[in-house]
């Protein structure tokens, strides 16, 4: 039996956005909060206030503190709330995603589910300068509680957003700026992709590179490139990054030997880190050669349209950086 | 107007608090009692006459200072017990301890150690009744420090634009750890900055549970029907160190001891006692025996804490997620 | 009261913001300007009759609206310029940008990205103004929607019971990005808010600067005596998009054109020109000629910025630490 | 020439009031700021509101992003504040920190110095339960600003906090509450410690243990046991986290070949992460066996104290990392 599934050329931004529609038809439960959201100015929840209403797309004033933890009253009795937000901004509203959505269910003994996604933005590379441009994933690692997800394409994106809206636990759904006007085929039926499972992105023989979000498409750019000169990389997008799919990233290495992480946030505890620890402790009479870990150097993002690239991974320094493990 | 029942009640309530924290203050001085316990002895009026105002889906939000809450609003002084012992038949299973007291089935949404960041939480429980149309409405306990915390204020303004069931109320002890509110609070009273808000702001005297009763009553039912929240502030005073113990650590004495012996003039439970027996609701000796019954109710709680088993070392993975993933 | 050199010097700040901004449009619209712009068009008379208020050696916090509080406060626009530009000649050296504009030398002591975020800066500048035992104050400016962050509660609060030299100064455009503070703020003023830390609340004419500067300087006043923080809230309008470009993403208009009408009539400019000329302080020609001297100085200002190199890639480096440590 | 330097034996908490007070001494723009810190109930700042008052010692209301931030005000203008806190109530304040106090200079392009310490506080091991234990350090590697001091014992944090008060940068210093009681020799005189040199607190020559703050006499404990094996183990104290003395450990790595992290943080994104996906890439070829990370499991503190000390790295876990490398 064939079956056969239309598929959609959309955006990263659409995919978000039929993933929020389809699952607030689905579940009344679901509702959305954030700053200016019924006009959709961050693009994502774009025509959600018309069909639903301004009950459950609720435009919040500034107080992220407010509005955050307000997430986790209403989901404490029985609502799934979506809360739309910056990067740059949960730090004016870190304690209730710490202190509360985090923790609460740990510490009052599992009494309480809190399925809440907490949806951000992540705006790098556009001379947005410091105040805008954080990209903070590896902070919320560090903090056991949330499930976080990184997407890289529309299809993951869609697919990963329906579950973490149904996962009964808090998630960090992350939204690369950088990939968001980015298109994939995405089906018309409903999809979901599990949380905790990597994907292969592309195949390889020599070198495993492991990217997330807006990482990946410059991962592959350098794959591209590195196959012109004989050398097979693999390419692997963990896709979430708490669950972490040690498991394909083990087994890869296994395969080529080599590792190289790539993370767009500053490189000093990054996700990078992470996973060159987890190689360095697991993997390691797999490894042929040093760990080669690219993130963002360490100053905060300057705004000049002459610096702010210097900053992040690019194609060329991850293809650089796949040359140097084979050397 | 309050029942004999209903009356009889708020006495048990606030009994049950005064007993419940004299047999923690036993217990730490023992040491079997760990970690920070923050005492409630002196505030019982506050708790209890709020919550005797609510109903037992209502939802309800603390603080640090968080025996008293739970047990206001109807929790079980047992399991109560045994999570301060760090047992797992606590509530929490012992992952909680003295703060974090919470009880889902009766609404008790939790303490938080964290000062005001629980006043967001039940801002949203209330947005929760709003969004599945019944009519639960939410009381946050926080106390005159935590006022200053940018949280009071969001979220005030968040409730208030919104029209959304919740009281905020104030635990106005006069002074946070040792700074007293008179120096640290910019306005005379915290009620005062309702006004900040549109909404109603009340002062009340938290050492009468039927003048906190009347007006968290008030507010509940402006919350219910619609009109949105109501701060109340409840003018008490703590007997006992900021947490126990405290008085071993800081030896300049913040408060004088006339203020104090001020205060315990105003005893809530004598108070309310003699309400009773002014208003032949109870005599002296129906009281007596109250307090009797009571005070074997926490004998027994204290009796079950001890002897309950701690968790087992595997449980420390349990209960971190609803959907479960693997933990290192 | 003001002399003739003040009143024109207001006028020449508020030219200057006025056709700095245009000129942005313009640098926007052509691409030579990226990232994120706030256009401070039809709200010159808040920052500059606050300003003209303030001695250079002042301090002064803002938002991202970000371009006319620094030229309010006598910043250069050259630099202002180049920095928009992100070029090395900028005033932060291309590092900030639109947003982060700041000049330490006259007071400035930044723009924040971040709403509320430089209001607790603020309060510390007239923090520090108390211990070094000098008389400088410290305004901070902020929008209708950040009064709604805790940061404003806490940083008042503390302000406050510390009487610091410091003025709140809220520029109420009645708008956040799409929403209306009418909705979002849950009091009728702004300035009502300051009854809840006991300190004057003034309501203003923002399009008055001759308003806001009486304001302002009554502010002042009471701040350099040690009596402490004053909340001002100027009434304004912005006439362009939240920020320049977002009309192409917001379709639906959250304002309308009416509204915008009606406040195009109170123009700031118009309003302190036609003073100037009743009062004959100035005739219309010698405006006009302030007027063409203004223009001139920021079509020089885009020259220079144009002009002016970019940063050195090794410069990505530079400015972390005041005394560095190896970096990665 | 010989010079006699007078020594007490002191605890922690005492050198951590002896740094205030002489500094406070010497240069009359450092200042107090924190909550209840004129009756010093958190131990370190007592008797300072004695000797220099309450305009130096200022006891602030809960508002932690007023004072966080005022402490960035007062340093742009020329003060030089000393903040405390606890590592818990910093995710109230953190939009400060992070906002204001780390990325201000940089964004600025370098117009001001922010000359502050954020002494924090950093309760575990003490049933403290889930909101008063976090051990967030990591999180603060990963955004570029601070300068992050970690001491060990008396003598490293007396000598460090002078540095952290003198040195014209925002300065984290964490006071690890296991060992504040800890007593050491230290110096009548007056003497600083560099920020960025490492310390050896015992030399070995078959594995590294790098170990931060209490989690060094964990670390001492556990070589001494190795010793009475056979095992001989080097334990080096990196005592600033940034920056990190990366040299003192990858030379250490070249001598033992095996490397255990010790961190009391959680272990996803924490600094042993850090440091050991730096040992996988800078001395992987001096690697003898895979690495050894140890954390904090990824639960939020347990409030009973019959699940709260499964939680961290022990003497045992340490020891029995060690073995393993060696295996
Ligand atoms: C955000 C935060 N800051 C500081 C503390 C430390 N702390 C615990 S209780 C307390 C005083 C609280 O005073 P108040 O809110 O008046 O409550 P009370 O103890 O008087 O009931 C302080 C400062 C904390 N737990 N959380
Ligand atoms: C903490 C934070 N939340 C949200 C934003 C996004 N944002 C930027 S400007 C703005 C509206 C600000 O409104 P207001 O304070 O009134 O200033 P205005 O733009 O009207 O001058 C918002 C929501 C932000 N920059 N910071
Ligand atoms: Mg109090
Ligand atoms: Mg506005």
């Amino acid at each position: 039996m064939v079956t056969q599934t239309q598929t959609r050329n959309i955006t990263y931004t659409q995919a978000i956005n039929e993933a929020m529609r389809e699952e607030m038809r689905l579940d009344e439960r679901v509702f959305i909060m954030g700053e200016d959201i019924q006009k959709g100015v961050y693009g994502a929840s774009g025509g959600l206030f018309a069909e639903f209403g301004g009950e459950r797309v609720r435009d919040c004033p500034l107080s992220e503190n407010a509005f955050f933890g307000a997430a986790v009253g209403a989901a404490a009795v029985g609502m799934r709330p979506i809360v739309e937000s910056l990067s740059s901004f949960m730090w004016v509203g870190m304690d209730q995603l710490v202190s509360q959505a985090a923790k609460m269910r740990y510490m009052f003994g599992g009494q309480v589910n809190l399925p809440i996604v907490y949806r951000a933005a992540m705006y790098y590379g556009g001379s947005m300068a410091a105040h805008h441009s954080d990209r903070s994933h590896p902070l919320f690692m560090n903090i056991p509680g949330f499930k976080i997800v990184f997407a890289s394409n529309a299809y993951d994106g869609k697919g990963l957003l329906k579950s973490a809206i149904r996962t009964n636990d808090p998630v960090i759904f992350w939204e690369d700026r950088t990939i968001l006007g980015a298109r994939a085929e995405v089906p018309e039926d409903d999809y979901s992709i599990p949380l905790g499972v990597a994907d292969v992105k592309r195949q390889g023989s020599d070198a495993t590179i492991v990217a997330i979000g807006g990482m990946v498409p410059r991962a592959l750019t350098a794959a591209d490139a590195l196959a012109a000169e004989g050398i097979s990389a693999e390419v692997i997008d963990p896709r979430t990054l708490v669950p972490l799919d040690k498991a394909a990233i083990l087994k890869s290495v296994a395969k080529t030997g080599r590792l190289v992480v790539v993370d767009m946030a500053h490189k000093t505890c990054s996700a990078a880190s992470e996973i060159a620890a987890i190689v360095a402790m697991e993997g390691f009479w797999d490894l042929q050669a040093p760990i080669q870990r690219l993130g963002t150097i360490n100053v905060h993002i300057p705004f000049s349209p002459a610096l702010e690239p210097l900053c992040y991974p690019t194609n060329e320094s991850i293809a650089e950086a796949v040359r140097t493990t084979m050397s | 107007m309050l029942d004999k029942t209903a009356l009889t009640e708020m006495m048990r309530r606030m009994l049950r608090i005064r007993h419940f924290e004299e047999a923690v203050i036993n217990l730490v001085e023992r040491g079997e009692i760990v970690g920070a316990a923050h005492s409630y002895i002196g505030e019982e009026a506050v708790a209890v006459g709020a919550c005797m105002a609510l109903r037992d889906d209502d939802w309800m939000t603390g603080n640090h200072r968080s025996h008293g809450h739970p047990i206001a609003k109807g929790g079980n002084v047992r399991t109560a017990m045994a999570e301060l012992l760090g047992k797992r038949t606590g509530i929490c299973k012992g992952k909680g301890g003295s703060m974090h007291l919470a009880d889902f089935s009766i609404g008790i949404l939790g303490e938080s150690g964290i000062l005001g960041s629980s006043i967001p939480v039940a801002v949203g429980a209330a947005l929760g009744s709003r969004l599945q149309g019944n009519d639960r409405v939410a009381v946050c306990f926080f106390g005159d420090g935590a006022s200053n915390e940018g949280a009071f204020h969001e979220s005030i303004n968040l409730a208030a634009i919104w029209k959304l069931p919740v009281i905020f109320l104030c635990e106005n002890n006069q002074y946070a750890v040792t700074s007293s509110f008179k120096e640290m609070v910019a306005s005379d009273n915290i009620s005062d900055r309702a006004a900040a808000y549109s909404i109603p702001g009340v002062l009340v005297d938290g050492q009468d549970a039927l003048a906190m009763h009347e007006a968290v009553t008030q507010a509940v039912a402006r919350a219910r029907s619609g009109q949105g929240p109501t701060l109340v502030e409840g003018r008490t005073y703590r007997y006992y160190d900021h947490s126990l113990g405290l008085g071993r650590i800081v030896r300049d004495s913040y408060r004088d001891d006339d203020e104090l012996e001020q205060w315990r003039q105003r005893d809530p439970l004598d108070i309310h006692r003699a309400h009773l027996i002014e208003q032949n609701i109870a005599t002296p000796e129906e009281l007596d025996a109250l307090e009797a019954q009571v005070k074997a109710e926490i004998e027994e709680a204290v009796t079950f804490a001890r002897e309950s088993p701690y968790p087992d070392p595997s449980e420390v993975w349990e209960d971190m997620f609803a959907d479960p993933i693997p933990l290192e």
